[in-house]
């Protein structure tokens, strides 16, 4: 089992980070400081973690609707993600993205999706330059057990197969596409075995164990890494809260139950990964503390600094369309 | 329309897309309903439908909007009316269904066929939903051949126009502007059915026409008693269906009034506000006393922040400012 | 083995038909006499005829680009068809379709589409009524290698196994797309093999092999019928032109070798079936030759028929765009 | 342009594009183009190429539009210059990559990428096709922010433009009209680029403005010529890209002219042609002397018929009638 201590504290404190982040977004939506869809990935952080720790800082990442986490694990600033939620021109996207649409080319995030699947083709290019260009760089696209039934879904696995691009495709199965649950919409058992069709590894993970995400995806990078090819890797996981922030006011019936919330809430990432650190004496109680505290002054101070900062000026509306602008009316 | 101020009755365009929706499947069972997660009722209109006739008709689908939106296309074809639910947002990723198959069958097969959909295509703009989210790509439709395209202003109008949508044995896009699901008008509890390519007289005027679609009607109509303070009498017509168009309400309008608006919520290019703009350059030329004027939304994506996305769309005010410019 | 003989002579009946067809088709290609594109199904006469004839005549059928065998396997009308070839209004679509859009309704056939994929979904619908309708009609799409690359053919297969419709997919693998070999194309070693990611059988069957496919199809369409969902069925054949008639004018490179054409051409269907026919006495060679001269007839009639259709009126051109019709311009 | 006729080194548009890309790959190693049988180069254009940069620069790619469209996108992202061949109607397949991520991710994303891009986009009408390999659905991209659209008329435009557009540093719709590949204008050997969003008078005249598009405009001179021999001078213009639009070019000649013909192989509602009437009817209203004449395909799907077909586009017979129909 893994022995890199600091890598194993890293797995907290990113988990952690997502986890405080999430919460206060929730608060934020409650007070109307944040607008629009937001969705929460509560439940889920130690599959982002999991995976973007096994990334260098130069690989590539892409995300969906519901990818809070992703730029938090990637390393992305936490500032600039509260302040884009906030729609501020000091947002990665200077207000323009919002919840969907963080990105951050800066470290990789190649950016996210509101459109189901809409981001998988992009990864694959992203590897399709590594290759052109002559580096290792591996990309990896994050969507969902839904998305994995769109075209793009077939049509990405099967051109990064034959071109053996360096990509691992990330399928976080938390078993609902909105009300709707995997076990339905998905014709195979595990959405891994959707691998088979493509001649490549389809590998599946309990996601809510950080170090077993960690584990795989840093085999499908090594495996990617060396020219051999993309793989596919199922994150089984689970989301807390509602589809989006707010939804239980309008979905009249319940598709899931009290049981099954329940059950996976004994399962929480950051608690199975706090008990482990402290059984195996990496970390003490005092150390996890300190994290905790650690952390609540970030999120206290990307708070601040989104509240703080400026929302763009009208002239911003026209800015940002073309590289080499056009009269735009 | 001036009764759905008096009338009692008043529900909302969700609750009454939904009322014509139930007595068009109490009355036919070949209708049912194709989309995402109908049956709880996530997205408004189709609400409570599962309950009442099951999950066969109400289907819940996989995020698979290609293939069930051409399965509608097959399902048609051996007789069934499908509708199917979604949002112009989503139709990209379906738009080889909606267009090589929906659209083109019926005329490449020598008309052996019906295609009796109804497509219904929300449009979320307005909501900070973004670029991804706010799509509004109607014109889209108009451009091409095959689709009928339905646009409702209010609940009145909507109820009538669902129950023809539904009736019509062709691909129809029924446009569900969200800016006005919530909005409430006099909805008749009996059966009635409102004609495609009758444009509706909103506010009669002598001065100059706006001619608005879906969620900008209100706004026009707001524009116009702005302009009635200032003595500006505005005629707002509503078309109701963009395809087939009424061209005659508007050139007669315009024949009156000798000024045009036109007010579209879909980006300025090649929208319904230019093709409108055209028609009348072409057949209503000799009418015109001033340059017509086009609004639409502006060409960028919509932004997420609240503080850029309002500056994208037409507004009472823009509207008014546009009807002044005409008279000056 | 099958030992129904008017069967077996029926198998040979539809193949030469759509031989000789398409070879009349040539002629008249080069003749001028049919304009646009025209893809030819010679070599490939068992997959259709195999299939089709283990359909009822009120089951459905969708076609591709490469659709003449076909409606006439599923018993369309010959003059029809070649009417429509040659754009006259007594055509199966009045002339508004042409080569990539022959489609009979009255016989099961819902048409082809000229867009790869795009016929698929259509199919699936049509089962999709079946089961709505509480009939067991079922519903058999045919598409080639390079089209199951296509978005759509991993949704409608999901699509179809999570319903548990009465749906065939047929694909019709003849190793290439255009010039490209589905070896380099397709991840999976055989498309049959993508049917794993839908838990659905998959059976990759010799297409040349009319009987073969006739047993696959009948085994599919059965389970179909009793409800047990569909079945991806891969046909592997070959076609012996290039991918449309008059492409090897600007085809620059050669992609395939004239030995592996001819390797094909040795396993010829309709030869196949001949002897079979003649070494199990079920046929007379005086009867197959007496089956020749049926099919010129019917070739020959069709040709006379289309030739002196009349093409449509200019007042067609706005008919047909809408059951209930406006006013076009 | 007159010394097209003059000069020596005739070739063809498809020849000129081939040009065009070929001297860009030699320049710029980022430079590499995506599409289906390309390095056997059936379509044209890409012949050739593979002999000369090999199957990793000319990449054929499996029938996965909207993956290899999508995985442009991503290319672009990170540092090459992807150009992709294919036609409009392989399009619709293609549309969610196109329109949610080329057109939408640099503003979405507040700037943060450059997609150098250049989709190549054939229009394969005109030769018994049908109705599913004959969209010229170009206005669309015109309506959805994003695309700077180009759209050449002739091999010398063909060369200058593509160059500009392999350089360019946005998203590019590249349209290939095949009507027109096959004709030959004088093409210098050396490197020329034309700048996007400056309009081509091809032919001058004082009487009335025609600006056509594409394969319309040697219908368009076409029609002039007649028109010359009646004595009406016909002004031709040719955009030459629709997205940026060289409106003042259009406005000065109908200025001049007071009359206006626009000439588009598209459907014609919300078409090209009816936003270059819409801006007209706005900005240069106080101009015009007559109805504008707006020409575009007629409202239905290609038909397969020889018979049919020819009836559905504008020739240089209906442009001279609707430049007749001005000047009365
Ligand atoms: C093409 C498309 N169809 C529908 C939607 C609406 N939608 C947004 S999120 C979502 C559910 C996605 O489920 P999944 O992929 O499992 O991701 P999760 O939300 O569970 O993380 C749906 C249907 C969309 N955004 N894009
Ligand atoms: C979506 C789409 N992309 C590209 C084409 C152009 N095209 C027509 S046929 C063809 C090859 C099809 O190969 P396959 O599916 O194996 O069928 P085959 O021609 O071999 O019978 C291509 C690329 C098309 N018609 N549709
Ligand atoms: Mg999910
Ligand atoms: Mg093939």
């Amino acid at each position: 089992m893994l022995d890199n201590n600091d890598l194993l504290m890293e797995m907290q404190r990113r988990m952690l980070r997502i986890r405080r982040f999430e919460e206060r977004v929730i608060q934020l939506v409650e007070r109307g400081e944040i607008v629009g869809a937001a969705h929460s990935y509560i439940g889920e952080e130690a599959v982002a973690v999991g995976a973007c720790l096994a990334l260098r800082d130069d690989d590539w990442i892409t995300g969906n609707h519901r990818s809070h986490g992703h730029p938090i694990a990637k390393g992305g600033d936490v500032n600039k993600a509260m302040a884009e939620l906030l729609g501020k021109s000091t947002g990665f996207c200077k207000g323009k993205g919002g919840s969907m649409h963080l990105a951050d080319f800066s470290v990789g995030i190649l950016g996210e999706s509101g459109i189901l699947g809409s981001s998988i083709p992009t990864a694959v290019g992203a590897a399709l330059g590594s290759q052109l260009q002559g580096n290792d760089r591996v990309a990896v696209p994050f969507f969902g057990d839904g998305a994995s039934n769109e075209g793009a879904f077939h049509e990405s696995l099967n051109l990064a197969a034959i071109w053996k691009l360096p990509v691992v495709f990330l399928c976080e199965n938390n078993q609902y596409a909105v009300t709707s649950s995997f076990k339905k919409m998905v014709a195979s058992e595990n959405i891994s075995d959707r691998a088979a069709a493509y001649n490549i590894p389809g590998v599946l993970v309990d996601g809510q164990d950080v170090i077993a995400m960690y584990e795989a995806v840093s085999e499908a990078v090594a495996r990617a890494r060396a020219g051999e090819g993309p793989a596919l890797i199922e994150g089984r996981t689970y989301r807390y809260f509602d589809h989006s922030l707010g939804l239980n006011r309008i979905v009249r019936d319940p598709y899931r139950e009290d049981e099954e919330v329940e059950h996976w809430k004994q399962r929480d990432p950051i608690i199975i990964h706090a008990k482990l650190l402290l059984s195996q004496g990496i970390a003490t109680q005092v150390e996890l503390d300190a994290l905790e505290s650690e952390i609540a002054a970030q999120i206290d101070e990307a708070t601040e600094f989104a509240r703080q900062s400026p929302y763009p000026e009208p002239s911003a509306l026209f800015e940002d369309m073309f590289a080499n602008p056009i009269p735009l009316e | 329309m001036t009764q759905v101020q008096t009338e009692t009755r008043d529900i909302t365009l969700t609750q009454a897309l939904n009322e014509a929706m139930r007595e068009e499947m109490r009355k036919d069972e070949r209708v049912f309903i194709m989309g995402e997660d109908i049956q709880s009722g996530v997205y408004g209109a189709s609400g409570g439908l599962a309950a009442e006739f099951g999950p066969e008709r109400v289907r819940d689908c996989p995020l698979s909007e290609n293939a069930f939106m051409g399965a509608a296309v097959g399902a048609a074809a051996v007789g069934m009316r499908p509708i199917v639910e979604s949002a112009f947002c989503f139709m990209w990723v379906a738009m080889d269904s909606l267009v090589s198959q929906a659209a083109k069958m019926r005329y490449m097969f020598g008309g052996q066929v019906n295609l009796p959909i109804v497509y219904r295509a929300s449009l979320y703009y307005g909501g900070s939903m973004a670029a991804h989210h706010s799509d509004r790509s109607y014109p889209i439709f108009m451009h091409i051949p095959g689709f009928k395209v339905v646009f409702p202003s209010n609940a009145y109008d909507g109820k009538g126009l669902m129950k023809t949508a539904i009736r019509e044995d062709d691909p129809v896009l029924f446009c569900e502007d969200r800016t006005i699901l919530g909005s409430r008008a006099f909805v008749p509890e009996d059966d009635y059915a409102i004609p495609l390519g009758v444009a509706d007289i909103k506010r009669e005027g002598s001065d100059v026409t706006i001619v608005a679609i879906g969620g900008m009607v209100p706004r026009a109509l707001d524009a116009a008693e702005t302009l009635d303070r200032e003595g500006v009498s505005a005629e707002v017509i509503d078309p109701r269906s963009l395809v087939p168009l009424d061209k005659q309400t508007i050139l007669d309008s315009v024949a009156k009034t000798g000024r045009l608006v036109t007010v579209d919520m879909a980006h300025k290019t090649c929208s319904a506000a230019s093709e409108i703009a055209a028609i009348v350059a072409m057949e209503g030329f000799w009418s015109l006393q001033a340059p017509v004027q086009r609004l639409g939304t502006v060409n960028v994506h919509i932004p997420f922040s609240t503080a850029l996305e309002p500056l994208c769309y037409p507004t009472a005010e823009s509207i008014a400012d546009a009807a002044r410019t005409t008279m000056s």
